[in-house]
């Protein structure tokens, strides 16, 4: 699935995005894998509460299953407007 | 209803004008504009508006809907830039339409505080110290309880 | 704080732009325009508007200035017209500059609600079958409720 | 005293405006010597709680002494915006 990270996500991991070969049944479980991959992984995903996230580009929970799902993606709290 | 997600600047007076006179069966029309504040004292250089691209017009889009489901209104006009802007320049605007001035200010309110914390944009100042990521605040997530949930 | 009493069509989109370029240190900007509504229905030919011309510009400026007491406001623009208009044509307009949108938005609801049942402005409606007088209704007196006095 | 009369108040009375000599005390006593007059005058102040009266120049009650007033007008409620 394509993973993407935006505003001081794409910062902290260093891309705006990746393809990820994973079996996680949710977005939490998705976020504890990639938290273990590397320092800066952990350092963005470090507070869990301080990020939202989009499946297929629609806001969802941290508990939303992933599967079917063909893109994920990664943000701090909008500041649009 | 036209959602604009753009780089370029757009022209308040010809949009406000263009969206009144398209709307002239409607007594009210609200627009609101936001601007990079142009203070002497701040040291900002820029603001730079990252967005999601895929997402973006889909979202606002959905906003929109929202408002017109809510409020008697006649249309809905949402323009967003995104990338470098300097002090001074227009960031974004909506305008509404609706018969009655209350309907107009309220989807015009709704769509402001819906697009502040839902619409897929991050903002970063940047200034001779650095590069600071604008913070949502809890004043714009408490700005979303006004507008509870419509009844079935 | 601008205000202009005048028989003259203003140009919304002139007024709005110069209004946003004039604050260039605020975020906010928000408009409010009444327009005569132009009904393919309605038999309305004319809408006549009568005023005081002594006391509207005091009136008014009085509306503002308390605007700009209340709310945390940079300026306020009020154009309000009078003489015979035709439906399409846009009666007034008013604008505030803020540093937060809640502050322009309240702000502008403000001057309306008050334009509306304290400026001295009387409207008629012309149609083939006569002349009526606009009444004021109990939602434009309601809508004051909502303005609690400030606290000393 | 300066007498103005605004909107349908200015057409049932037939003219806008006009110089009144009175000695009322308060507004209510002008429109009681107002209301005995004319027909026209009885027939534009029936009803004086459908009616707004200023004070030179200033909305006012119509309990508010006329001591010291130049110009009084009376107008059905505003329907300005």
């Amino acid at each position: 699935m394509d993973v993407l990270y935006f505003a001081w996500v794409r910062e902290r991991i260093g891309l705006p995005r990746e393809k990820v070969e994973t079996e996680a049944v949710t977005v939490r479980d998705l976020v504890t894998e990639l938290r273990a991959r590397e320092e800066r992984y952990a350092a963005a995903f470090e507070d869990i509460s301080a990020l939202r996230v989009a499946l297929d580009q629609e806001l969802a929970e941290f508990d939303a299953p992933l599967a079917g799902v063909r893109e994920v993606a990664f943000f701090p709290p909008m500041t649009g407007g | 209803m036209r959602i604009s997600v753009q780089e370029a600047p757009f022209d308040l007076g010809q949009e406000s004008a263009a969206f009144a006179a398209g709307h002239r069966d409607m007594g009210a029309v609200v627009t609101f504009t936001g601007i990079v504040r142009d203070l002497p004292e701040d040291p900002m250089e820029a603001m730079e508006i990252e967005h999601y691209p895929g997402m973006t017009q889909k979202a606002i889009s959905q906003i929109a809907e929202e408002a017109l489901a809510r409020f008697s209104l006649g249309d809905v006009l949402v323009i967003h830039r995104y990338g470098r802007l300097v002090p001074g320049e227009m960031i974004m605007m909506v305008a509404t339409a609706a018969r009655h001035r209350s309907h107009a200010f309220e989807a015009a309110s709704f769509l402001m505080d819906y697009l502040k914390s839902r619409a897929p944009f991050w903002k970063r100042e940047i200034s001779r110290s650095g590069v600071e990521w604008v913070a949502a605040t809890d004043a714009d997530e408490d700005a979303l309880a006004r507008w509870t949930p419509r009844a079935p």
